[in-house]
């Protein structure tokens, strides 16, 4: 067994209501900061696994972005490897 | 009579309780919106409860950038005093006018119920006339009020007395840290409010104005509303009072 | 309400694929004398939905009593609203959220809160309270505490942002539900009547005014066949099944909505909902007698490339549409600039009563450019008031449906009651069982108490809310799936019967009544047979009681593989209480007053709490209502409340008389004596939950008075025992109480004699530990 | 000016109690996964800027990571180039 670490990306769907991305959006004014734009609001988890190889501990963080940490009707996840 | 002005922010709930309240304590109160530069001669800021800008990406952090909050830390600068109620302590943690952070609640859910809280100490101008003896009984409602702040920090405000609130069990004694009713949010050292180093700025999780009126079940939060306005009519002549923490 | 995707089948003629019949699509014809094209069949096929149109309901509904005194505004407004004198009046509608909720709990809750808010202070009010109904299925099954879960974070996460307590609701728990959960939310608001503002498109040359979120593909799903059938473009992925809902938008919109209404800068106000723009131009015209002009492309879009279709029928929520007279635009934009809101004109009031549809733009004067195309030209009316109108047919089941079968969730109740067994025992699983226990896990999370106006929360009883000088507001929620599945007609009266009892026993004087019809399929003979008998029951209680429906809400198609949910007729009550200080709780006050108990009890055992948990489905039929004995009764105790005579009242409902005096203990930490006579069976005395009863306490020196006015009412009233010490112990007389009892297949027998410690801890734990939830709650979803 | 697009990772600092983060090692034993440990849960903003050049561009995400998007009392961020 060895140990990998991984990121779980999740974000808002395309044409999903991002109401936090708006509010960051909507508060740049304040701060003095131009020319940003597409605010995406989302979550990241950062976990480690103990599997055989890398295979089978991908295999693992692919189904926990499925069913625990991403809500599949209204966000998109990508695993990405630490 | 004292005017105390309340901050508006979009997405505040809590300023229309918290005017109705500081006028039963006796002052004039003003709403201050979020765009204005300056306090309209206020003696005295609030900051309510609410969901500032929706409380999106972290509670308080977008509504620390708004106008108006220039003039408060300025305000505050000058010993001016300052009190953040649920949202409105959020937003001064978030401003860096209170030490330490508010984290989402332990149990991850969002709660509103009564609460015990008693003062650590009744010689600031947002306690003096809440006497000692009985723990103060106010509704708390909010998802993110776990005090935090390092070990070492929670040490120096122990020692310099900027501990304000803690929450206390029915009969009085400190609340536990975890799974302990009494401090539902799971609050480090069960810290319910706390003060700046000058003493002039504080923040509190529970609502004092929700507490204003014994018909709603407790008036228990009208001596801190008194107090603040009060010490702020002190102010009014006197310049502006200077707490020197212990 | 549009949820399911349906797949584009070719073959299909669109109108089809758009959920009309062809016979809806002769009638479209009729009324535009021509073949209306797709954008006119899209804008058609939402406005007629059940949702939208009333189809199947409206024919019942117009049997309904909606005159009163006292109402200001009935059906047909986006909210029924009631005078409260000085001035003032209180708007009020319950609405349901099922679909949405089914598919995505948090969301769906959440924009269900968000809706019925706007029906609100779209007429000038501004909200003071929100009641939540929900109902569930199984709390041991797994996807049960998944849509537990997220509808209670969902109506919290809203409501508690826009800062509108969460006072009151229902969670009950039926197998009926397990698919199907309903998410039933009653929104409260308060008005200066000189306010009252109409959801009304008048004056030809009165400019449309959008404001509030941009428009996306929100809500659009089962009208995208048109994307594919018609526009080439397969893609659904664009096109979101859930709508999310944003409560810091809404925050704004009511702020913005209610300054425009001080200001008087609008002549009219309407909510988005269901069917969007649409729905939005065509309602507000058709009451004003006009048409209006839609500029397509002035609509501020969240999204590029979006089909005129999909700009007319989105559900992006938090969208106002103010109509506004051209010199006071400017005034309008100023204060939705304030609050940070973006405003577009995107559109015209015309006289020609048609709503017509611009591609191109239209010059300041209000005429389309040159080169501008309509896109489509509909009738108001034919989009709503002249909507197509079923007459369904109604045939009742052959054999009725029973009480819940054996099996019911039961988790909670640690042993099922035992023949001859200590009724104790039954009165602590009644207590701890998923229906009856405390709601505290539930009502906790939401903000029961910002307005500081919350005199009686969530948790005892109907909400008591302080709003203005000494006057408090009393609301209600109430429905009976036990009942209204053996008999819908009884089910709908009782549940009247409990809400508007909810409210009397607190002293309030009941004002009006709004109502949530939750039922199945109409166009199945039986289904739409319990649907007319449920409204039957609520226009005859209502009549009986005296009371005014001033709005609703209708939910059909609440069905799926596993079956049909429980007939659920859900009942909302406000009521006004002139003297806060006259206020009447339910928890016993102090030692040695006098228990008295009104009322008599009556047979019948099916579709009780205690049948639920026994697992037994009776054959005695539900419990009679006799409902000028119910309206005696509530006439009684607010007269002995405005008296002072009373120091406590309860009623008696789910776990029948013995439940009633437990929580009148448990909620007033004091014990009770009581000699109960028992007539019949001491199973159907302590826990039969017919209705019309009361359980009293007041002062020695008050009972004799209590009584003599009981009597005076036409009551029957027994003195019962006397508050005290901190045990409840419950002793049985009569003949009934006999081992005789037993061998007529009585379950119990014996005295009961429990702490009220015990009660408490039992009372308590019961809900959490049915959902499985502790302390540490594992989720990270919602906020 | 061009346009960039960024990821801003927001990380609990270690140490820093993570409720969330324990919360979803506490579910995994309802969903029968093992071999998890170390999970965090932060949050990921995307977000598109126009500027003169990367320079800039990266310049203004540091700073909105910094002032608004972290607070660096609890937290940690990293800039992610897209
Ligand atoms: N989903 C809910 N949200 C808020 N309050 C609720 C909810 N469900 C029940 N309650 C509250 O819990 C108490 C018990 O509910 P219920 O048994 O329906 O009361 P009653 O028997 O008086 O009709 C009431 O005060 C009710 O308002
Ligand atoms: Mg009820």
């Amino acid at each position: 067994m060895s140990r990998f670490r991984f990121a779980v990306n999740v974000a808002p769907k395309p044409g999903i209501l991002d109401p936090q991305g708006r509010a960051v959006e909507g508060s740049l004014g304040h701060l003095g900061v131009e020319g940003v734009s597409a605010v995406r609001v989302g979550r990241r988890i950062e976990l480690t696994v103990e599997a055989a190889d890398l295979d089978a501990a991908s295999a693992v963080v692919e189904r926990l972005g499925r069913e625990l940490f991403s809500n599949p009707l209204i966000e998109s996840f990508e695993v990405e490897p630490r | 009579m004292t005017r105390v002005g309340v901050v508006v922010f979009p997405g505040s709930n809590c300023d229309r309780d918290t005017l109705r309240g500081l006028e039963l304590a006796g002052a004039e109160a003003v709403p201050l919106w979020h765009e204005q530069g300056d306090l309209d001669g206020s003696a005295a800021v609030v900051l309510p409860g609410g969901f500032a800008y929706g409380d999106y990406l972290r509670a308080g952090v977008i509504a620390r950038f708004s106008p108006v909050m220039r003039a408060v830390a300025a305000f505050a600068g000058e010993g001016g005093l300052v009190l953040g109620i649920c949202n409105g302590f959020q937003v001064l943690a978030e401003a860096g006018l209170v030490p330490g952070a508010l984290l989402r609640n332990r149990g991850l859910r969002f709660l509103g119920r009564d609460v015990r809280i008693s003062a650590e100490r009744l010689d600031t101008p947002f306690t003096r006339l809440v006497g000692g003896g009985q723990p103060l009984r106010m509704p708390i409602a909010h998802g993110e009020g776990c005090y935090f702040a390092e070990e070492a920090t929670l040490d120096e405000l122990e020692r310099d007395g900027q501990v304000l609130f803690r929450y206390v069990r029915e009969n009085g004694t400190r609340a536990g840290v975890e799974q302990d009713a009494a401090n539902p949010n799971g609050s480090l050292r069960a810290i319910a409010g706390v003060l700046n180093a000058r003493g002039n700025v504080a923040g509190l999780m529970p609502h004092p104005e929700r507490a204003s009126d014994a018909l709603l079940g407790s008036d228990d939060g009208l001596p801190i509303l008194r107090s603040l306005v009060e010490a702020a009519a002190r102010a009014d002549h006197a310049g502006t009072v200077l707490v020197g923490a212990r | 309400m549009i949820v399911a995707e349906r797949p584009a089948v070719p073959e299909v003629p669109v109108h089809r694929a758009l959920g009309l019949t062809d016979g809806e699509l002769d009638a479209i014809r009729d009324r535009l004398g021509r073949d209306p094209n797709d954008l006119e069949l899209a804008m058609f096929s939402v406005m007629w939905s059940e949702h939208c149109s009333y189809k199947s309901s409206r024919p019942l509904l117009r049997t309904l009593p909606t005159r009163g005194e006292g109402v200001v505004a009935g059906p047909g407004e986006n909210a029924g609203v009631v005078s409260i004198g000085d001035g003032l009046a209180i708007a009020f509608k319950i609405e349901s959220h099922n679909h949405p909720s089914a598919v995505e709990p948090y969301q769906g809750a959440a924009t269900g809160v968000g809706g019925i808010l706007r029906d609100i202070f779209t007429m000038g009010a501004r909200p003071i309270a929100v009641l939540d109904a929900l109902r569930f299925g199984d709390p041991s099954d797994a996807r049960t505490r998944h849509l537990v879960d997220g509808v209670v974070r969902g109506v919290g996460g809203y409501g508690n942002c826009v800062g509108v307590p969460t006072v009151g609701g229902e969670l009950v728990f039926d197998p009926s539900y397990g698919d199907n959960p309903l998410v039933n939310v009653m929104a409260i608001g308060l008005l200066e009547e000189r306010k009252l503002t109409r959801a009304a498109a008048p004056g030809p040359g009165n400019l449309a005014v959008l404001f509030g979120s941009a428009t996306g593909r929100d809500g659009i799903g089962g009208a995208s066949v048109l994307a594919s059938a018609t526009f080439g473009d397969a893609d659904g992925s664009k096109r979101p099944s859930v709508q999310v809902g944003d409560p810091f938008a809404e925050k704004l919109l009511i702020e913005a909505s209610l300054e425009l209404i001080d200001a008087g800068l609008v002549e009219g106000l309407q909510d988005l909902g269901a069917a969007g723009i649409t729905c939005a131009v065509s309602e507000t015209a058709d009451r004003a007698g006009t048409g209006i002009l839609v500029d397509l492309d002035a609509i501020p879009r969240r999204e590029p490339g979006m089909a005129p279709f999909e700009v007319m029928i989105s559900e992006s929520q938090e969208r106002m549409l103010a109509i506004v007279r051209p010199d006071r635009l400017d005034a309008v934009a100023a204060v939705c600039a304030r609050w940070g809101l973006p405003c577009a004109v995107i559109g015209l009031v015309t006289s020609d009563g048609d709503i017509a549809v611009i591609e191109g733009g239209l010059t300041t004067a209000g005429a389309p450019r040159d080169g501008a195309r309509e896109l489509a030209r509909v009738p108001a009316r034919a989009l709503t008031s002249d909507a197509i109108v079923h007459n369904r047919l109604a045939a009742p089941p052959e054999h009725r449906r029973l009480a819940p079968a054996p099996g019911a969730p039961v988790a909670a109740s640690d042993q099922l009651p035992e023949r001859g067994m200590d009724p104790g025992a039954v009165l602590l699983a009644l207590l701890g069982s998923p229906n009856l226990a405390s709601r505290r896990a539930v009502f906790e999370q939401y903000d029961s108490t910002v307005q500081a106006s919350t005199i009686t929360g969530p948790g005892h009883g109907a909400a008591v809310i302080r709003v203005a000088g000494t006057k408090a507001l009393v609301a209600s929620t109430d429905g009976n799936a036990g009942v209204s599945a053996a008999d819908p007609w009884l089910g709908a009266a009782m549940s009247v019967a409990e809400a508007t009892r909810n409210v009397a026993i607190t002293g309030a004087r009941p004002l009006g009544v709004t109502n949530c019809l939750n039922f199945g399929d109409p166009t199945k003979p039986d289904a739409f047979w319990q649907l007319s008998e449920a409204v039957r029951g609520l226009g005859d209680a209502c009549r009986a009681l005296g009371l005014p429906v001033t709005g609703g809400n209708v939910s059909l198609y609440n069905e799926s593989a596993r079956g049909r949910i429980a007939p659920t007729p859900e009942i909302g009550v406000v009521g006004l209480l002139d003297d806060i200080a006259l206020a009447l709780g339910p928890a016993f006050a102090h030692d040695g007053d006098a228990i008295l108990l009104i009322g008599e009890v009556g047979p019948g055992l099916e579709g009780s709490e205690y049948a639920r948990i026994a697992g037994v489905a009776p054959e005695d039929g539900p419990p009679a209502l006799d409902l000028e004995l119910e309206r005696r009764l509530q006439a009684f105790v607010r007269e002995a409340a405005a008296r002072g005579l009373l120091e406590s009242a309860q009623d008696v409902s789910g776990g029948g008389f013995a439940v009633a005096l437990a929580e009148a203990a448990m909620w007033g930490r004091l014990g009770a004596q009581v000699r109960l006579h028992v007539s019949g069976s001491p199973a159907v005395d302590l826990f039969g939950e017919s209705p019309s009863r009361l359980v009293v306490s007041a002062i020695m020196r008050h009972a004799p008075a209590t009584e003599l006015l009981a009597r005076q009412h036409g009551l029957h009233v027994e003195r019962i025992g006397t508050v005290g010490g901190d045990r409840l112990v419950v002793e049985l007389a009569g003949a009934g109480a006999t081992g005789a009892a037993e061998e007529r297949g009585s379950r119990v027998a014996d005295s009961i004699d429990v702490s009220i410690a015990d009660l408490e801890r039992g009372w308590e734990h019961g809900l959490p530990r049915a959902l499985g939830w502790d302390p540490a709650i594992s989720s990270t979803e919602g906020r």
